[in-house]
C-alpha cells in the first residue's frame, strides 16, 4: 500500500459464479486481497464502488456487491459488456487481479435503523443494492430493522442475478420478496408472452388496481409497475433503488405518488468513471464527482442536480 | 523580491546556463510556436505571441506513464515511475498559462485525492513567466481575472524592454534557477520600472475583445435547458481542439498500453467533447448530442469550477477561439447569455 | 448581391415548409470569418452570408442527421434537409449520394459558383500589418473580382492581391461549380488546369527525407480528431481508431462491431499518429473529394492536404477514378476491371 | 533508415505473411511436402480471401514489429471466391503507393500471387521478400515503443 492513489492492490480470486446468461451476461467474482495489509486499510461499507484492474486491459468501476460484515473478501457483479469486462469474465479461481478504492459515499445504513426498508432493483442494478440488503440481514444487524422488502426485475428470468439467494428468501418468511421480468422466451427461443409459467401477468394499464394474490412473489411486468402494484407504506419506510436511468426515473414517480418523500428515496447514480478520485473529470453532474460527492444520493439531493443523467 | 536587468543579447547565454533542468522553451512551428525542450539556445523565440498548445503539458503531459507493469506467473509487478520524473523550467510563459497552472493546481491537489504525478511535477517546475506586450485579437484575459502583466505563480518574472529584459526573481525556487547566473544580470535603474508601468497601461489598452462576467453563473443556470445551447453548438463538429488546446482543460482517460506480458498504463488526455467520454456500458450516454457536450464546457468553465474552487475555469487566453474551426466563440457565448430568454417551463 | 439571392431561396424554402432545416453561415463573432449553423426558421435563414469568407464545408453537417436518436414515439420528418454548397462541397454531397449515406432527394442543394475562398487567418494577418481598424470589421464584406480580393468596410475599399489571402486549396480547385444542384448562385466560373504543382516538392525527395518530414509533422499531432470529424466522407458512428468504448449497444451494428478492433492506440505518440494517419488516408483513398478542410481545421498545422492530393493524383492516374462527380453509385475500392495494372506485383 | 551494416549480416528478419487458404497456402504447403527448401522467417497467417485482408492488418504487423509483411493471393481469375483478388489488387496497389509516400520502403511490403501449384514459385518468393528485407535492416519505425 502506498500513497499512490492509482496504484492497483493485488487480489485472488476465490470464487466465481455465473448470475445471469444471455447476450450480457453477469458474473459474480469474490476476490481475497493478497496482502494482509491491504485487506485491513480496504474499509468499505455499503454503497462503495472499487476499480478492478485486469492488468494489460484496463480499469473499470465496479461497485462492491459484498456487504461489510463479510471480511474476508470482496465480491463483484459484472456484467459483460466491453473491453475490460470481457477480460474479467475470463477470471478463473485462483487468477490475479488488481483493487483500489473503496471510493464514493455511502448510505447512511446507521440513520435508517428502526425503519422499515424497500429495496427495489432492476437489471444490474441490484448488484450496489445486493450489500444493503445482505448487511441488513446479516443476524447481527437484522434487530436493528424494521420489515424488510425486496423488488427485483429483469428482462427475463434468464438475465435476474443474484437468483439463488433470492429465491431462498422467497421461500422465507423475512425478508418479502417480490420478483419481476419483462417477458419471457418461448420455445422458439422468441420473446413469448403467452409462456408465463409460473410468471403471471400485470394488466400494464392498471397495474394499481390489480389485486395480488396472498403468497405470489412473481410477476410479469416492468419493475416500476412491480412497485406500484406491492404499495409499500412510506410511513417510517426508506426506499434504495437502482438500474438503469429510465428505471430510477419511474420507480421514483412512483414511490413519490406512493407518498414516499423525497428524503425517504435514496439511489444512486452511476456515472462512467476512469479514475475514481475526482480528477478525470467525466462523471460529474453538473458540479458534482460522482465518484467522490456520490453515488449515493437521496431523492431530494437528484432533484436539485442539473438534469444531465 | 529582487530586480534585475539583463540585455538582449545575453539572454541566449542566461538560458545556456540553467543546468540541471529540462528547459522547455518557446520554438517555432511553422507559422505557430510551440513550447519544447531546448536544445541550443537559439532556438528560443521569445518574442513569441502564444503557443499553440499550451505549456500544461510539462506538468501534465499529453501521454504520462503511471505505471509499468510486468504479468507474473502469480501476480503482477507495477513500477511506478513517479520517482524518475525530473525537474523543469518552463521559460517565457505567459500569465494566462501560468494562472491556468494555477487552476489545475486546485482540481489536482485539492480535494480527498492528491494526484502524485501532477504533484511531482510541479514541484519539480520552475516557472518563469514573460509579461506579454501585444495581445492578440481574441485574447481577453484582463476580463477574466488574469492580466497580461500579471506575476501570479511566476518563479520569475520578465518583461521585454527596448534594450534588455527585467528580470524579477520571486520566489526562491527562481533564485535557485538563477543562481549560475547572476554574473549575467545586472542591477536595474527606476527608469525601467516606470518603463514597465508603462508598458502594461499601453498592452492593456491593445484589448479588443471584452467579456462581462458578472452574474453570468446564475444566469446560465436558470437557461441550463434552453435552445440557446443548441443553436450555439449547431456548428460544432465534436472535434476536441478546444479543450485539447485550453490550458486549464484537465480531462484524462487511462489506458493500458502493450501486450499481456508487459506494458504501461498510461495516463492520456480526454475530451468532453466525444461521444464515448460519458457513454455508460449500457451505451446510455448522459450527453447524448453536441449539445450537452458544448453546454458542459461552458457551464465547467464558468458555473462549475467558480463554484467548486473559487476561481473560473477560463483564462481568456483566446486559444478555443483562435483555432475552433467552426468559429465558435466562447466570449460571444457567454455574453449572449444576458440576451436569452427565459425558457418556457 | 448573392447573399441576397441565397436568403431568399433559403427564406422561401423554410417559409414554405419545403425543407426540415437549412445549412448555411452566418457572420462570425471576430467579423471576419463565417460560422457555419443551422437555420430551422426563415428570419434565422435572412442571415445567411455568401461570400469568399465562407470556408466551411457544410456537407459534413449532413451526417448529424443520421446519428441523431428520435425520442420514443417521434415521428422521423422525411423532408430534405437543405444545404448550401460551393464547387469542392458538392462533390462532397455528391459523394454522400454515391455512398447511398442519403438519397438524392433528401437533400436539397443550393449551390453556388466559387471563385476561392480567402484564407481567414492570412486576411486577419495582412489586415493588422496594414493597420487597418479592427472595430470596422463588423461590417466588412468581402469579394473576389479578377485577381484581387476586395474588402469594403464603412463605405471605404481594401484591396488585396488574391493570390496571397486565398486559401491554397483554392489555387488547385478543378471543380469551382457544383456538379449537383437543385438551384444555382453566380456565373460559371473557368476551373484551374489538371496539374498537382503542389507535390513536385514533395516527390523529389528520397524515402528518408520523406519519413523524417512526415515523423517530424506527426509528432506534433495532438489527436484531437477535428480532421476525422470536419471530413465530410468520416460518417461511422464509432470510428475505427477508437477503442476505450462499449463492445456492443443496442443499435450496434455487425459492420461497426467489426470496426472495433484496435488498430491504434488513444495516446498520442509519434508511432500512433503514423497509424492512426495512415488508417484516416487509407480510409479515404478513392473517395476523398479534395475539400482539403482537413488541412485548414489542423490546430498544429499538419500538412494532411499532401497526404490526400497524393491519394488522389494515385487513384486518377492509376484506375481514372473521381469520386463525387455524380449522383450515381461508384466506388473505387468496391468495383474492379479485370484488366486493372499490376505494378508491384512479384 | 537503419543502415547498420555490422547488425545486417546477422539480422534474420521477421516477416508475416497473409496467405489466401485456397492458392498461397496451399501452394506454401505444396512447397513443404516437396521438400523445397526456404527460408524459415516467414510466419504466416491464413486467411480465407486476400481480400480478406485490411491494410490495416498490414500496419498493425508493422507496428507489433514484423520487418516486413507479404501478401499473397490467387491469381486474378483464380479466385475461389470469383471476384475477391481483383479488389485486393486494387486495395493493396494504392496502399504500397501510400506508405511510399510518407517514406516507408516499398521494399518492406510485398504481393504475390502464388497459386496452389507453384511450390517453386513460393519459395522464390520468400527469398526475394528476405532477400529485400536483409538489405534493408530491422524495421524501427512503425514499431511501437514505449511511452517516455
Amino acid at each position: 500500500m502506498s500513497d499512490n492513489p492509482y496504484e492497483p492492490m493485488p487480489a485472488r480470486v476465490i470464487g466465481v459464479s455465473m448470475e445471469a446468461g444471455g447476450i450480457r451476461p453477469v458474473k459474480k467474482i469474490q476476490v481475497a486481497f493478497v496482502n494482509e495489509e491491504d485487506k485491513n486499510n480496504f474499509k468499505n461499507v455499503p454503497g462503495n464502488c472499487a476499480i478492478l484492474s485486469m492488468i494489460g486491459q484496463g480499469e473499470s468501476m465496479i461497485s462492491i456487491t459484498s456487504p461489510p460484515t463479510e471480511k474476508d473478501f470482496l465480491e463483484f457483479a459484472i456484467m459483460k459488456v466491453g473491453v475490460v469486462t470481457t477480460a474479467l469474465h475470463e477470471l478463473e479461481v485462483g487468477d490475479i487481479v488488481g483493487v483500489r478504492g473503496p471510493y464514493g459515499n455511502a448510505f447512511p445504513i446507521d440513520d435508517w435503523k428502526g425503519k422499515d426498508i424497500v429495496i427495489i432493483g432492476a437489471g444490474i442494478g441490484m448488484a450496489p443494492i445486493r450489500s444493503i440488503y445482505n448487511y441488513i440481514l446479516h443476524p447481527d444487524n437484522r434487530k436493528d430493522f424494521g420489515k424488510v422488502t425486496l423488488m427485483y426485475g429483469a428482462r427475463t428470468p434468464n438475465d435476474l442475478s443474484f437468483k439463488k439467494e433470492l429465491f431462498e428468501y422467497e421461500d422465507q418468511a423475512d425478508p418479502d420478496v417480490f420478483l419481476c421480468i419483462d417477458w419471457k422466451f418461448g420455445p422458439n427461443g422468441m420473446m413469448d408472452e403467452d409462456a408465463q409459467e409460473g410468471w403471471p401477468r400485470i394488466n400494464m394499464k392498471d397495474a394499481g388496481a390489480t389485486v395480488i394474490p396472498p403468497g405470489q412473489t412473481r410477476f410479469t411486468c416492468f419493475v416500476p409497475q412491480l412497485v406500484e402494484m406491492i404499495k409499500p407504506s412510506p410511513e417510517n419506510t426508506i426506499a434504495i433503488t437502482c438500474g438503469p436511468p429510465i428505471a430510477i426515473k419511474f420507480i421514483t414517480q412512483n414511490l413519490s405518488k406512493l407518498g414516499f418523500d423525497d428524503e425517504q428515496i435514496f439511489t444512486t447514480m452511476e456515472n462512467r468513471m476512469k479514475c475514481g478520485i475526482g480528477k478525470c473529470g467525466r462523471c460529474n453532474i453538473g458540479d458534482v464527482f460522482v465518484c467522490v460527492d456520490g453515488p449515493v444520493f437521496n431523492y431530494k439531493q437528484v432533484k436539485e442536480l442539473l438534469p444531465e443523467y | 523580491m529582487t530586480t534585475y536587468k539583463i540585455s538582449k543579447d545575453k539572454m541566449n547565454e542566461l538560458l545556456s546556463s540553467i543546468k540541471g533542468y529540462d528547459v522547455y522553451v518557446p520554438t517555432e512551428l511553422g507559422d505557430k510556436f510551440q513550447f519544447k525542450v531546448m536544445k541550443d539556445a537559439g532556438d528560443a523565440k521569445l518574442g513569441y505571441s502564444q503557443s499553440a498548445k499550451p505549456p500544461k503539458d510539462v506538468i501534465f503531459p499529453q501521454n504520462e506513464v503511471l505505471m509499468n507493469y510486468k504479468i507474473q506467473p502469480n501476480g503482477f509487478d507495477v513500477d511506478q515511475v513517479i520517482d524518475s520524473i525530473g525537474k523543469f523550467v518552463i521559460f517565457g510563459i505567459r500569465n494566462c498559462d501560468s494562472r491556468a497552472l494555477k487552476y489545475l493546481d486546485t482540481q489536482m491537489l485539492n480535494g480527498k485525492y492528491v494526484d502524485p504525478y501532477y504533484a511531482k511535477r510541479r514541484e519539480n517546475t520552475t516557472v518563469v513567466g514573460l509579461a506579454c506586450n501585444t495581445p492578440l485579437y481574441n485574447c481577453f484575459c484582463k476580463s477574466v481575472g488574469a492580466g497580461p502583466h500579471h506575476k501570479e505563480g511566476h518563479d520569475v518574472h520578465l518583461t521585454e524592454l527596448d534594450d534588455g529584459y527585467l528580470v524579477e526573481i520571486i520566489t526562491d525556487k527562481g533564485k535557485e534557477l538563477l543562481a549560475n547566473s547572476m554574473s549575467l544580470l545586472a542591477g536595474s535603474s527606476d527608469a525601467d520600472a516606470s518603463k514597465q508601468a508603462e508598458l502594461k497601461q499601453a498592452c492593456e489598452a491593445k484589448f479588443v475583445r471584452k467579456l462581462d462576467i458578472k452574474g453570468n453563473d446564475k444566469r446560465m443556470l436558470d437557461i441550463f435547458e434552453s435552445d440557446y445551447w443548441r443553436d450555439v453548438s449547431d456548428g460544432c463538429i465534436g472535434c476536441g481542439i478546444c479543450t485539447l488546446l485550453c490550458p486549464t482543460c484537465f480531462c484524462f482517460d487511462i489506458q493500458d498500453i502493450g501486450s499481456r506480458k508487459e506494458g504501461q498504463r498510461v495516463r492520456v488526455w480526454d475530451s468532453c467533447q466525444y461521444p464515448e467520454y460519458t457513454m455508460h456500458a449500457s451505451s446510455h450516454n448522459p450527453r447524448p448530442g453536441k449539445k450537452e457536450r458544448q453546454r458542459q464546457r461552458f457551464f465547467h468553465k464558468y458555473v462549475y469550477s467558480y463554484k467548486n474552487n473559487q476561481m473560473l475555469g477560463c483564462v481568456g487566453c483566446g486559444r478555443c477561439i483562435n483555432q475552433c474551426p467552426t468559429q465558435i466563440d466562447i466570449i460571444d457565448v457567454i455574453e449572449g447569455v444576458k440576451n436569452v430568454k427565459e425558457v418556457d417551463q | 448581391m448573392s447573399n441576397d439571392q441565397l436568403r431568399k431561396i433559403a427564406s422561401t424554402l423554410l417559409a414554405e415548409g419545403k425543407v426540415k432545416y437549412f445549412l448555411g453561415n452566418v457572420r462570425g463573432a471576430d467579423g471576419f470569418s463565417s460560422k457555419p449553423t443551422t437555420a430551422r426558421t426563415p428570419e434565422e435563414a435572412n442571415e445567411f452570408v455568401w461570400d469568399p469568407s465562407c470556408v466551411n464545408n457544410m456537407a459534413s453537417y449532413l451526417h448529424e442527421d443520421k446519428k441523431r436518436i428520435l425520442k420514443r414515439g417521434e415521428e422521423p420528418d422525411t423532408r430534405p434537409i437543405g444545404i448550401f454548397v460551393k464547387g469542392c462541397d458538392s462533390r462532397s454531397v455528391a459523394l454522400n449520394i454515391q455512398e447511398h449515406i442519403f438519397e438524392r432527394e433528401q437533400i436539397y442543394i443550393v449551390g453556388a459558383t466559387c471563385e476561392g475562398v480567402v484564407d481567414v487567418p492570412k486576411l486577419k494577418k495582412a489586415w493588422m500589418k496594414r493597420g487597418l481598424p479592427v472595430a470596422a470589421t463588423n461590417t466588412l464584406q468581402l469579394s473576389i473580382v479578377g485577381n484581387e480580393v476586395i474588402a469594403s468596410f464603412d463605405g471605404k475599399q481594401e484591396k488585396f492581391a488574391k493570390d496571397d489571402v486565398i486559401m491554397q486549396r483554392c489555387k488547385v480547385c478543378r471543380y469551382p461549380n457544383p456538379v449537383i444542384h437543385d438551384e444555382l448562385i453566380g456565373e460559371q466560373v473557368e476551373p484551374k488546369p489538371d496539374a498537382y504543382p503542389d507535390l513536385e516538392e514533395m516527390e523529389a525527395m528520397s524515402p528518408a527525407e520523406r519519413w523524417a518530414f512526415w515523423t517530424d509533422q506527426f509528432s506534433n499531432c495532438v489527436r484531437c480528431l477535428a480532421c476525422r470529424n470536419v471530413c465530410p466522407a468520416c460518417y461511422c458512428r464509432e470510428c475505427s481508431v477508437q477503442r476505450s468504448n462499449p463492445a456492443f449497444g443496442p443499435r450496434t451494428t455487425p459492420t461497426e462491431k467489426m470496426a472495433k478492433a484496435q488498430f491504434s492506440n488513444k495516446t498520442p505518440t509519434k508511432e500512433d499518429n503514423f497509424n492512426f494517419h495512415m488508417s484516416r488516408m487509407y480510409h479515404m483513398t478513392g473517395r476523398c473529394t479534395n475539400c482539403g478542410e482537413c488541412n485548414r481545421v489542423c490546430p498544429v498545422g499538419i500538412p494532411l492536404r499532401l497526404l490526400t492530393r497524393k491519394m488522389d493524383k494515385d487513384v486518377r492516374e492509376t484506375y481514372d477514378h473521381e469520386s463525387g462527380l455524380d449522383t450515381e453509385p461508384k466506388n473505387l475500392l468496391a468495383e474492379y476491371r479485370d484488366d486493372d495494372p499490376e505494378g508491384g506485383f512479384l | 533508415m537503419t543502415d547498420n551494416n555490422e547488425n545486417n549480416e546477422n539480422f534474420e528478419p521477421k516477416i508475416i505473411a497473409f496467405l489466401c487458404t485456397w492458392c498461397s497456402y496451399a501452394g506454401a504447403d505444396l512447397a513443404g511436402s516437396a521438400r523445397i527448401q526456404y527460408p524459415t522467417n516467414v510466419k504466416i497467417i491464413k486467411v480465407m480471401c486476400s481480400s480478406r485482408i485490411n491494410p490495416l492488418f498490414v500496419l498493425r504487423a508493422f507496428r507489433k514489429g514484423a520487418d516486413g509483411v507479404l501478401v499473397s493471393g490467387c491469381h486474378p481469375g483464380d479466385c475461389h471466391y470469383l471476384t475477391g483478388n481483383y479488389f485486393t489488387r486494387r486495395r493493396l496497389i494504392l496502399f504500397k503507393k501510400q506508405l511510399e509516400w510518407v517514406g516507408i520502403d516499398p521494399r518492406r511490403f510485398h504481393m504475390s500471387w502464388v497459386s496452389a501449384s507453384e511450390g517453386q514459385g513460393w519459395a522464390d518468393v520468400v527469398n526475394k521478400v528476405i532477400d529485400d528485407v536483409k538489405e534493408l535492416g530491422p524495421q524501427d519505425e512503425m514499431k511501437r515503443k514505449v511511452v517516455e
